[in-house]
C-alpha cells in the first residue's frame, strides 16, 4: 500500500519517463536476487547478476557490513531515540523506506542529520542492526548523490569542523566557530557563550596544529567523497 | 560397443533416505540426465568410507559423487554432519595427492528434490567430460593405498577435534 | 551360489528404453547366475509365481530382479523369495525403472546402465548374508519424567491403558504450571478447577507409581529395556505416616523465612510447607537451608505437634532402580527472568527495563499470581510495591524472545494469548483502569484464538501499540514506559502503575544435563529436539525416548496434552507386542581387528557404542574394544566409515558388499 | 604505572580543566602519561557521520602513532574520542578489506591490537584502593549523579568493561571519594552533543531534563567524564535560563575534578574555577552557588 501510494506521488512529481525508471528500481528492491542455483542456471544466474544494479541498500551494505532487512521495524530504536521527538519521521522509518526502495524519501528526510550518533538504538536494537551506522551511511550516500540537505545548520557545522581538522589537523575552536558562522551567516548564535570561553581562558586565539600536517591532509584527500556516483 | 566417442564413468554414493529417493523422483517425474551415472545405495552419507571413493577411482572410474541428506536433515540425526567434516578433509587430501578436486563432488539432495538430482548428474558429468578419463590413480604405485589410511588418521583426529558441537551426548 | 535374475519390462515404462530380453540374455552368461528371464509384469501375481517357481525349479539360493525402485517392491519380492524358502536379505533390487527407463532416452545407453546396474546387483547378491530380524524382549512400563499437564496427562493415557507408570517429578507436588495459572485462555476457565480432578486421578492410580521431590539420575540401557536410577530427596516427612494435616506447616515459627517460589516469591513460606493448598502429594516438605532445627538443633515445633510422628529429621535421599520400557520426558520449561545477567551468560538481561530493580515492573507468572483468586493478593489486582490497585498498566510482549540480541530468536508463541487474557483479567477486574499492550505481531493461531484477542481490543478497549518498548524508568512511584507507535508513526510514553513484561518461555537450565543423562539430543537453546519436526514430532531420535509438552519448545495446554497422549501411544505402540523387531541392519565389531581407539564411540549419533573389556581366562582385563548394542545401533554406518582398522560391518552394505557392487563397474 | 594518552581536541581547549586535573590527579595517584606524539583529532562525530572511511583514517592515524611510539594502551578522556578510536579500531581489525585498505591509505601496519581505554577503565586499573589510601576529604555530603552520557559505554559487546544499560564503574568510583551517588534515570541517556553548535535548542532541551532528573532524584552535583557532556551541561545552563526561565544553576564536575578534591587539591589547582556554574568546596562543607 504505502509503495504504491509513494510511487504515484512520484510519478505526479516527475515526468513519466523517470516515474518508470523509479517503479523498476522499487520492484527490484522487492524482488529478491534469485539465488544462483550451482547447476545448469548458471548461465542464466549471470546474465541476472549483470543486470543486477547497485542499489542505494546495495550501497549501505558495502559501507556498513550488514543488511538492511535485518531491521524487522520493531521501533524500539526510535522508542528510545533522544531526539526522536525532532525528526520529521521516525528512524526505523527511513530503514523502512530504504528497505522499499524509496530512497529520494529517505534521504530527503531530516531525520538522518538529526541523528546525534548517540548508539542508544544500536545498543538496544533486539535485531543487532547498528542503527546509528546505518544513519551515518545514509547521510554519507545524500552527500553522495547530493541531495539538498534541509539541515543546513548541521552540515554546515560537520563542514566547518572537517575543514578545521583537514587544515590544523586538530580542531580549533575559534576557527571553528567563525568559519561555521560565515557558512551560517547565523552571526548570533552562541554569543552567550564564547566571551566567556575567552575569558576563561578556554579558546585560544591560535590554532593547534599537528606538526605532520601533510598526512592528515592526505587522508582527507584519499578518502574524499566522490559526488554523484549513481543518481538518485 | 560403440567407440565413437569417449563416455566417462561416474559412480555415485547416496543415501537411502534422501538422495536416493530424490533419484526415484527425477524418475517419477521423467526428467531426463546423461546414463552415465551408477548409484550405489548405502545407509547413511555418513557411512560412506573414503576406501569407497578410491576403489572406485581405482575400477575405472572417472568421477565420484557423494550425495546425502541436507544438514540438520539426516534421518540418523547427525550423520550427514560427519561425512560434511569428513569430506571437507577427504578433499584436501585428494588436491594433495594429485586428483583433480572436480573428480569428487558432494551434494545435498534431498527426498522432493528430483529436479536437482537431475541437474546436478548432468553438471557432474558435464564436469568429468571436461576433464577427460582418469588415468592418473592406475597409473600410481600402490604404496599410496598404503600410505592413505595414515593420512586419514591425521585428518581424523583433526575431525574429532572439533566433535561436540550440538550431540545430546557427553 | 545359484542366482535368478529377473527383468522386468513394467508394460512399457522399462522396455521402452530399456531391451530387457537383451538383459536377461546377457545376464544369463554371467557367473553364478543360473537362470535369468524377462517379464512384463514381474510384481503382478503370476509374476511373483514366476520367482517362486524359478526359485523351486533351479534351486536357487538367491535372485536379483531388475524393476522399478527398491523403495515400491522391494518387500513384494522380498515376501516372495521368503515364501519360496529363500532368506529375504538374500534379494536384490536393481532400479531399472526410476534410474533408467524414466530418465534417459537412448535405448543403447539405457541398455547398457540396465546391464551394469543389474550386474552390480549381482555381485551384491552374492555377496550377501542371510540375515534375521532382530528381537529384543519389552518391559511395559513408561517412566514419565515432569509432573506438569503434559506429564499428567501421559502418565493417565498409559495408566489407564492399563500398563505401570513411574512418575517422576522434581518438585513436592506435580501440577507444574499449570497449576500456577489462573484462568486459562481461550475460554477463561480456572485453570486449578481443570487440573486438580487429574492430580488426584494420578496419585490414586493403581497402575502410576508417584515420585515427587524426585530426580533422574542415570538412565541406561536401550528401547525396551532401560534401567532408570531415580534419586527421592529426602522431604524428612515419613508419607506413610503423614495425614497432611498442616497442623505442622502452622505451628512452624519460621513463617516468612523463605520466598514462596509457587507465588513467583510474591508471598512468603516457612520452613515447612506444602507448595499450595491443592499440592498432590498433600505432604510437607522442610526446607533444610530454612528450618531452625538444622541451623542450630533447636524448635522441633514440628515434631512436636505432629501425632502421627510423621516428622523424621534423619531421614536420608534415597536410590530407587526401576525397570523401564520406554521414557516419557515431559519437563516442560522456566521463565526468561530479567534479573541482572552475569557477563558470561548466554541471555543478556534487560537493563533498559530496569534488571528486576523495579518491584513494578514483573513477569507473566507474577501476574497469573496475582489474578488468581488463591494467589497471595486472592485476585485482586494490587501492585507489589505498595499494594495499590493500579490503574494504568502495560504490558510488553516479546520480552525475551524474539530478540537474537539477547540470546533467544523464537517466538515464544503463548505469550500473545496470555497477555491478552492478562490485558482482559485486568479489565474485568479494574473495570475503571486502563490497559496498554506493547506488541511486535500478534500470534494467535489455534482455535477461537485470534477471536479472543480481538474481544480484548473490541470488547474490553485494551489499547494495543504496535512497537517495541525502549526505556522504563520510574518517576514518583510511576513506571514511564517509553514506546513507538510505528503503525501511526508517533512516540508514545506511558505513565505506568504497573507493568507486565511477556518474558520468553525458555528451558529448564539442566535440561542439558538431564539430556545427557537419558542421552537425547537437545537444541542450542536446550530444548529437546524431536526426531522429524514434522513426521515424528513426538520421538527424540533415541529409541524408546519421547516427548512430550513445553520441553520440545514453547506450548500452550492445549499442545501440551496433545503431545503427551500421542507419546503415550507412541509408547503403547512398543508394548503392543512382547517383544522389539527391528531390521537387522546393525554395525558389528570385529573384536579380534579392533584397536580400541573408540573414534566410533564418538562419532555414533545414537551413541549404540560402548566399550567392552576382554578377559583372558583368569578374568583379567587384557584389551578394550567397541561393542555395540543392536538394540541402539539405527544402522546408519558412520562408524564403518569411521572406523581405522575397518573393525566394524554394517550388515547388508559391509565393504565387501560395497567393493563388489564396484568392482562390477 | 605508565599509560599511553590520547587527550583529543577538547582537552587544549573547552575541557583544559580536564586536562589539567586529569593530569594532577593521575600523578598524585602515582600514574604518569606518555601523550601520544603528534596526535590528531579523532574526527568525532563530522567524520563518521557524513564518510565513513574519512573517520576510520583519522582514527587510525592515532592507532598506528601509538604501534610505532610503542604504546600498547592509550587513555582517551573524552568519550567521543574513546568511542571513535574503539569502534574504528574494532571495524579495521574486524573487516580485512577494511584493515588493508587503512593500512595503505596510511602506510602503517596493524599487527597489535592496542588496548583504547577510557577514564572509567583508567581509574579501575590504577585501583579504587589508591583513592581511598590517598583520600585527604570525605566527600560524604555530596550527592553525586553519575552521568555517563551515551557513548562511554557503548556498545557494550566491543567495549566489553561495564554494561550499557546500568553501568556501575562511576559509581564505584565516585563512592571511593566518599561521596554518595544517587540512583537516577538518566545515566546513560544522550546530551545531544553532536548538535552542540548547530542546534542548540535540542541540546538545552535534552541537557535541561538530564539536569532536572538528578536534582528530583536528590543530587547535589554531577560527575560527567567527557568534555562534551561538560560543555552541554555545564556551559548551556545560562542559555538553558533563558529557555527555561525557571532552572536553577548546577555544578556540573569532571571525575577527574572530583577525585582531585578528595585527594585535597583546591578548585583553582583543578581548574574548577573555570567552569561556568561555580562550585566551591571547603573541607567538607559544601559551598555551591546552588541557588
Ligand atoms: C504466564 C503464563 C500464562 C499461561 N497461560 C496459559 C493459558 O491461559 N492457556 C494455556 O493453554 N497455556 C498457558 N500457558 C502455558 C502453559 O503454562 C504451558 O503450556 C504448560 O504449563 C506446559 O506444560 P508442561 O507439562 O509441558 O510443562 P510444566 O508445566 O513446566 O511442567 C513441567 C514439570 O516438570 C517438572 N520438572 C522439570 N524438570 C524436571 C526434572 N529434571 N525431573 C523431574 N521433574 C522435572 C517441573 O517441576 C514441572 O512440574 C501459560 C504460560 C505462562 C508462562
Ligand atoms: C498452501 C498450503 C501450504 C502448506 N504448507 C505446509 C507446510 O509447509 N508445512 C506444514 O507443516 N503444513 C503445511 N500446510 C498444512 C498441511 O497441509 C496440513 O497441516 C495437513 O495437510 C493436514 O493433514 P490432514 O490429514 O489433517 O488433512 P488433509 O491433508 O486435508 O487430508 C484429509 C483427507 O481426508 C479426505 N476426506 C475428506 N473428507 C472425507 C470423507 N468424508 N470421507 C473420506 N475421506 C475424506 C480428503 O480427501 C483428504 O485426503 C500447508 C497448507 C496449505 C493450504
Ligand atoms: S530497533 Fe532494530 S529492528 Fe527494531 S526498528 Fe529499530 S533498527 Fe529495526
Ligand atoms: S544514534 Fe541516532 S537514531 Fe540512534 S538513538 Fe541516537 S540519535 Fe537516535
Ligand atoms: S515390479 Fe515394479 S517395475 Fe515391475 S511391473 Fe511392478 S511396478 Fe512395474
Ligand atoms: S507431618 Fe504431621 S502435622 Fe505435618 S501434615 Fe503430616 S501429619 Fe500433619
Ligand atoms: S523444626 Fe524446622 S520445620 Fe519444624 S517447626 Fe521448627 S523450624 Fe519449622
Ligand atoms: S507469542 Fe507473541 S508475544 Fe510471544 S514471542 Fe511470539 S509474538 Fe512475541
Ligand atoms: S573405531 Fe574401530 S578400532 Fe576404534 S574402537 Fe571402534 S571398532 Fe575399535
Ligand atoms: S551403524 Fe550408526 S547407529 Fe549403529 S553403531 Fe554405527 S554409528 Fe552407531
Amino acid at each position: 500500500m504505502i509503495c504504491r501510494e509513494a510511487q504515484t506521488r512520484k510519478a505526479d512529481k516527475n515526468m513519466s519517463g523517470n516515474a518508470l525508471k523509479d517503479t523498476k528500481k522499487l520492484q527490484a528492491s522487492f524482488v529478491p536476487p534469485t539465488p544462483s542455483a550451482p547447476d545448469t542456471a548458471q548461465e542464466h544466474s549471470e546474465t541476472a547478476n549483470q543486470k543486477h544494479i547497485r542499489s542505494i541498500a546495495d550501497e549501505i551494505t558495502e559501507k556498513t557490513f550488514q543488511n538492511v532487512s535485518l531491521c524487522y521495524q520493531c521501533g524500539k530504536c526510535s522508542a528510545g531515540c533522544p531526539v526522536r521527538f525532532y525528526m520529521e519521521v521516525a528512524p526505523n522509518k527511513i530503514v523502512r523506506l530504504i528497505q522499499l526502495g524509496l530512497y529520494e524519501e529517505a534521504l530527503n528526510s531530516n531525520t538522518p542529520w538529526l541523528c546525534a550518533g548517540c548508539l542508544t538504538c544500536s545498543t538496544r536494537c533486539p535485531n543487532s542492526f547498528d542503527l546509528a551506522k546505518f544513519m551515518d551511511a545514509v547521510r554519507e550516500v545524500a552527500l553522495e548523490k547530493g541531495v539538498e540537505v534541509g539541515e543546513r545548520d548541521i552540515l554546515n557545522f560537520h563542514k566547518a569542523f572537517l575543514d578545521q581538522i583537514k587544515h590544523h589537523g586538530r580542531s580549533y575552536e575559534v576557527g571553528l566557530v567563525a568559519d561555521y558562522k560565515m557558512r551560517t551567516l547565523n552571526l548570533l548564535q552562541d554569543v552567550d557563550s564564547a566571551p566567556g570561553m575567552f575569558v576563561k581562558g578556554k579558546l585560544s586565539v591560535l590554532p593547534h596544529n599537528v606538526k605532520d600536517k601533510k598526512s592528515v591532509k592526505e587522508i582527507f584527500e584519499k578518502t574524499s567523497i566522490k559526488k554523484n556516483q549513481t543518481p538518485l | 560397443m560403440t567407440q565413437q566417442k569417449w563416455e566417462p564413468k561416474i559412480v555415485a554414493f547416496v543415501c537411502n533416505w534422501c538422495t536416493y529417493a530424490g533419484a526415484d523422483l527425477a524418475g517419477t517425474s521423467r526428467l531426463k540426465y546423461p546414463a552415465n551415472t551408477k548409484i550405489i545405495r548405502v545407509m547413511c552419507s555418513g557411512g560412506i568410507d573414503p576406501v569407497f571413493i578410491l576403489k572406485a577411482f581405482e575400477r575405472g572410474a572417472d568421477g565420484v559423487l557423494v550425495s546425502g541428506c541436507h544438514p540438520n536433515d539426516c534421518h540418523y540425526n547427525a550423520g550427514n554432519f560427519h561425512a560434511r567434516r569428513r569430506w571437507d578433509l577427504f578433499h584436501k587430501l585428494l588436491d594433495f595427492v594429485g586428483i583433480e578436486k572436480d573428480r569428487l563432488q558432494f551434494s545435498w539432495i534431498s527426498a522432493s528434490e528430483g529436479k536437482k538430482f537431475a541437474d546436478v548428474i548432468t553438471k557432474v558429468t558435464k564436469d568429468i567430460m571436461a576433464l577427460g578419463p582418469f588415468k592418473a590413480y592406475q597409473n600410481m604405485n600402490s604404496e599410496f593405498t598404503i600410505e592413505f589410511p595414515e593420512l586419514e588418521a591425521v585428518a581424523l583426529k583433526e575431525m574429532l577435534h572439533e566433535e561436540e558441537v550440538s550431540d545430546g551426548r557427553a | 551360489m545359484k542366482i535368478g535374475v529377473f527383468i522386468c519390462h513394467c508394460g512399457e515404462n522399462i522396455s521402452r528404453t530399456v531391451d530387457c530380453p537383451r538383459v536377461a540374455h546377457f545376464c544369463e552368461g554371467l557367473p553364478g547366475v543360473e537362470y535369468s528371464i524377462d517379464y512384463k509384469y514381474m510384481c503382478s501375481d503370476p509374476g511373483q509365481k514366476m520367482i517362486k517357481d524359478a526359485i523351486h525349479e533351479h534351486k536357487l539360493d538367491a535372485i536379483v530382479v531388475g524393476s522399478c525402485s527398491p523403495n515400491m517392491h522391494e518387500r513384494t519380492f522380498r515376501n516372495a523369495a521368503v515364501s519360496a524358502g529363500i532368506n529375504p536379505f538374500l534379494v536384490e533390487i536393481a532400479n531399472l525403472r526410476e534410474h533408467c527407463s524414466w530418465v534417459h532416452d537412448d535405448v543403447e545407453a539405457a541398455t547398457e546402465k540396465a546391464i551394469e546396474l543389474v550386474r552390480m546387483a549381482i555381485e551384491k547378491v552374492k555377496r550377501d548374508k542371510p540375515l534375521t530380524k532382530i528381537k529384543v524382549p519389552v518391559t511395559k512400563r513408561v517412566l514419565v519424567i515432569g509432573g506438569g499437564i503434559a506429564g499428567i496427562q501421559a502418565a493417565l493415557d498409559v495408566a489407564n491403558a492399563g500398563y505401570e507408570v513411574v512418575l517422576v517429578e522434581r518438585e513436592p507436588s506435580i501440577g507444574g504450571h499449570m497449576s500456577q495459572l489462573s484462568e486459562t485462555f481461550p475460554t477463561l476457565d480456572c485453570s486449578q478447577c481443570i487440573l486438580t480432578p487429574r492430580m488426584v486421578e494420578v496419585y490414586q492410580h493403581p497402575k502410576i507409581k508417584l515420585l515427587t521431590y524426585s530426580e533422574v539420575v542415570k538412565v541406561e540401557g536401550f528401547i525396551g529395556n532401560f534401567k532408570a536410577t531415580i534419586k527421592k530427596k529426602a522431604r524428612h516427612i515419613n508419607e506413610d505416616l503423614c495425614s497432611g494435616c498442616g497442623l505442622c506447616i502452622t505451628k512452624c515459627p519460621t513463617k516468612k523465612k523463605a520466598y514462596n517460589s509457587f507465588e513467583e516469591d510474591l508471598a512468603f513460606r516457612p520452613a515447612i510447607y506444602v507448595p499450595f493448598p491443592q499440592a498432590v502429594p498433600n505432604i510437607p516438605v522442610i526446607d533444610e537451608t530454612v528450618c531452625m532445627y538444622y541451623k542450630n538443633g533447636k524448635c522441633g515445633m514440628c515434631v512436636k505437634v505432629c501425632d502421627r510422628e510423621a516428622i523424621d529429621f534423619e531421614q536420608k535421599d534415597t536410590m530407587l532402580v526401576a525397570d523401564i520400557g520406554a521414557i516419557i520426558v515431559a519437563t516442560g520449561y522456566k521463565l526468561y527472568n530479567i534479573d541482572k545477567k552475569t557477563f558470561d551468560s548466554k541471555y543478556k538481561g534487560y537493563g533498559e527495563y530496569g534488571y528486576g530493580k523495579y518491584r513494578d515492573v514483573i513477569d507473566g507468572l507474577q501476574f497469573e499470581r496475582i489474578a488468581s483468586a488463591s494467589g497471595p493478593t486472592a485476585g485482586e489486582i494490587k501492585r507489589p510495591s505498595d499494594g495499590k490497585e493500579p490503574k494504568k498498566i502495560v504490558f510488553i510482549q516479546c520480552v525475551g524472545s524474539r530478540d537474537p540480541s539477547k540470546g533467544i530468536s523464537y517466538c515464544s508463541k503463548i505469550c500473545c494469548m496470555y497477555t491478552a487474557k492478562h490485558a482482559m483479567l485486568y479489565k474485568h477486574k479494574v473495570h475503571d483502569g486502563e490497559a496498554y499492550v506493547f506488541y511486535m505481531d500478534i500470534r494467535a493461531g489455534g482455535k477461537m484464538y485470534d477471536e479472543f484477542v480481538r474481544r480484548a481490543i473490541e470488547e474490553d478497549q485494551v489499547k494495543y501499540i504496535r512497537g517495541r518498548v525502549s526505556r522504563i524508568y520510574e518517576e514518583n512511584g510511576k513506571y514511564i514506559v517509553k514506546g513507538e507507535d510505528t503503525i501511526a508513526g508517533v512516540p508514545v510514553e506511558i505513565d505506568a502503575d504497573l507493568v507486565v513484561l511477556a518474558t520468553a518461555m525458555i528451558p529448564h537450565d539442566n535440561a542439558p544435563t538431564l539430556a545427557q543423562t537419558i542421552g537425547i539430543p537437545y537444541d542450542r537453546h536446550g530444548f529437546f529436539n524431536e526426531a522429524h519436526p514434522k513426521l515424528r514430532p513426538v520421538e527424540s531420535t533415541t529409541a524408546g525416548v519421547f516427548l512430550a509438552g513445553a520441553c520440545q519448545s514453547p506450548k500452550d495446554i492445549p499442545e501440551s496434552v496433545s503431545m503427551a497422549s500421542a507419546a503415550a501411544s507412541k509408547a503403547m505402540i512398543l508394548f503392543a507386542s512382547d517383544t522389539l523387531e527391528r531390521e537387522p541392519v546393525v554395525a558389528k565389531v570385529n573384536e579380534d581387528l579392533c584397536a580400541g581407539c573408540f573414534y566410533c564411540k564418538k562419532v555414533c549419533p545414537f551413541g549404540a557404542i560402548e566399550v567392552k573389556d576382554i578377559t583372558d581366562v583368569n578374568g583379567i582385563v587384557y584389551k578394550e574394544v567397541a561393542y555395540i548394542n543392536q538394540g541402539v545401533c539405527q544402522g546408519c554406518g558412520t562408524c564403518t566409515a569411521t572406523c581405522l582398522s575397518k573393525s566394524i560391518e554394517l550388515a547388508g552394505f559391509n565393504n565387501e558388499e560395497i567393493f563388489a557392487e564396484i568392482a562390477a563397474l | 604505572m605508565r599509560f599511553g594518552y590520547y587527550p583529543g581536541c577538547s582537552q587544549t581547549g573547552t575541557a583544559k580543566e580536564y586536562d589539567i586535573s586529569l593530569r594532577k590527579v593521575i600523578g598524585k595517584l602515582g600514574v604518569s602519561f606518555d601523550e601520544l606524539d603528534d596526535w590528531s583529532c579523532c574526527g568525532a562525530t563530522s567524520a563518521h557521520v557524513t564518510n565513513h572511511k574519512l573517520a576510520n583514517a583519522l582514527a587510525m592515524r592515532n592507532i598506528a602513532l601509538a604501534g610505532t611510539q610503542g604504546i600498547d594502551n592509550v587513555v582517551a578522556p573524552c568519550a567521543a574520542c574513546y568511542n571513535r578510536l574503539v569502534l574504528s579500531q574494532y571495524e579495521t581489525m574486524h573487516h580485512p578489506e577494511i584493515k588493508a585498505e587503512t593500512e595503505e591509505l596510511l602506510s602503517a601496519k596493524f599487527t597489535q591490537d592496542i588496548k583504547v581505554m577510557n577514564v572509567l577503565e583508567l581509574f579501575m586499573k590504577i585501583g579504587l584502593g589508591k583513592i581511598i589510601d590517598n583520600r585527604k576529604h570525605e566527600l560524604s555530603d555530596l550527592n553525586v549523579a553519575c552521568y555517563y552520557g551515551c557513548l562511554l559505554v557503548r556498545p557494550a559487546e566491543i567495549t566489553k568493561f561495564d554494561d550499557a544499560e546500568q553501568p556501575v564503574s562511576m559509581e564505584k568510583i565516585v563512592e571511593a571519594t566518599g561521596a554518595k551517588t544517587v540512583d537516577w534515570n538518566y545515566r546513560v541517556e544522550c546530551c545531544g552533543a553532536a548538535h552542540s553548535i548547530a542546534r542548540r535548542d535540542i541540546v538545552i532541551d535534552l541537557s535541561k531534563k538530564i539536569i532536572d532528573d538528578a536534582v528530583d532524584n536528590g543530587a547535589n552535583v554531577m560527575v560527567v567524564a567527557c568534555p562534551m557532556c561538560h560543555t552541554n551541561l555545564d556551559m548551556r545552563q545560562r542559555a538553558m535560563k533563558r529557555v527555561y526561565p525557571g532552572h536553577k544553576e548546577f555544578p556540573v564536575l569532571y571525575l577527574s575534578e572530583l577525585i582531585g578534591l578528595s585527594l585535597g587539591m583546591n578548585e583553582k589547582e583543578l581548574g574548577i574555577d573555570l567552569h561556568y556554574i561555580d562550585f566551591k568546596y571547603d573541607g567538607n562543607i559544601l559551598k555551591n552557588t546552588v541557588a
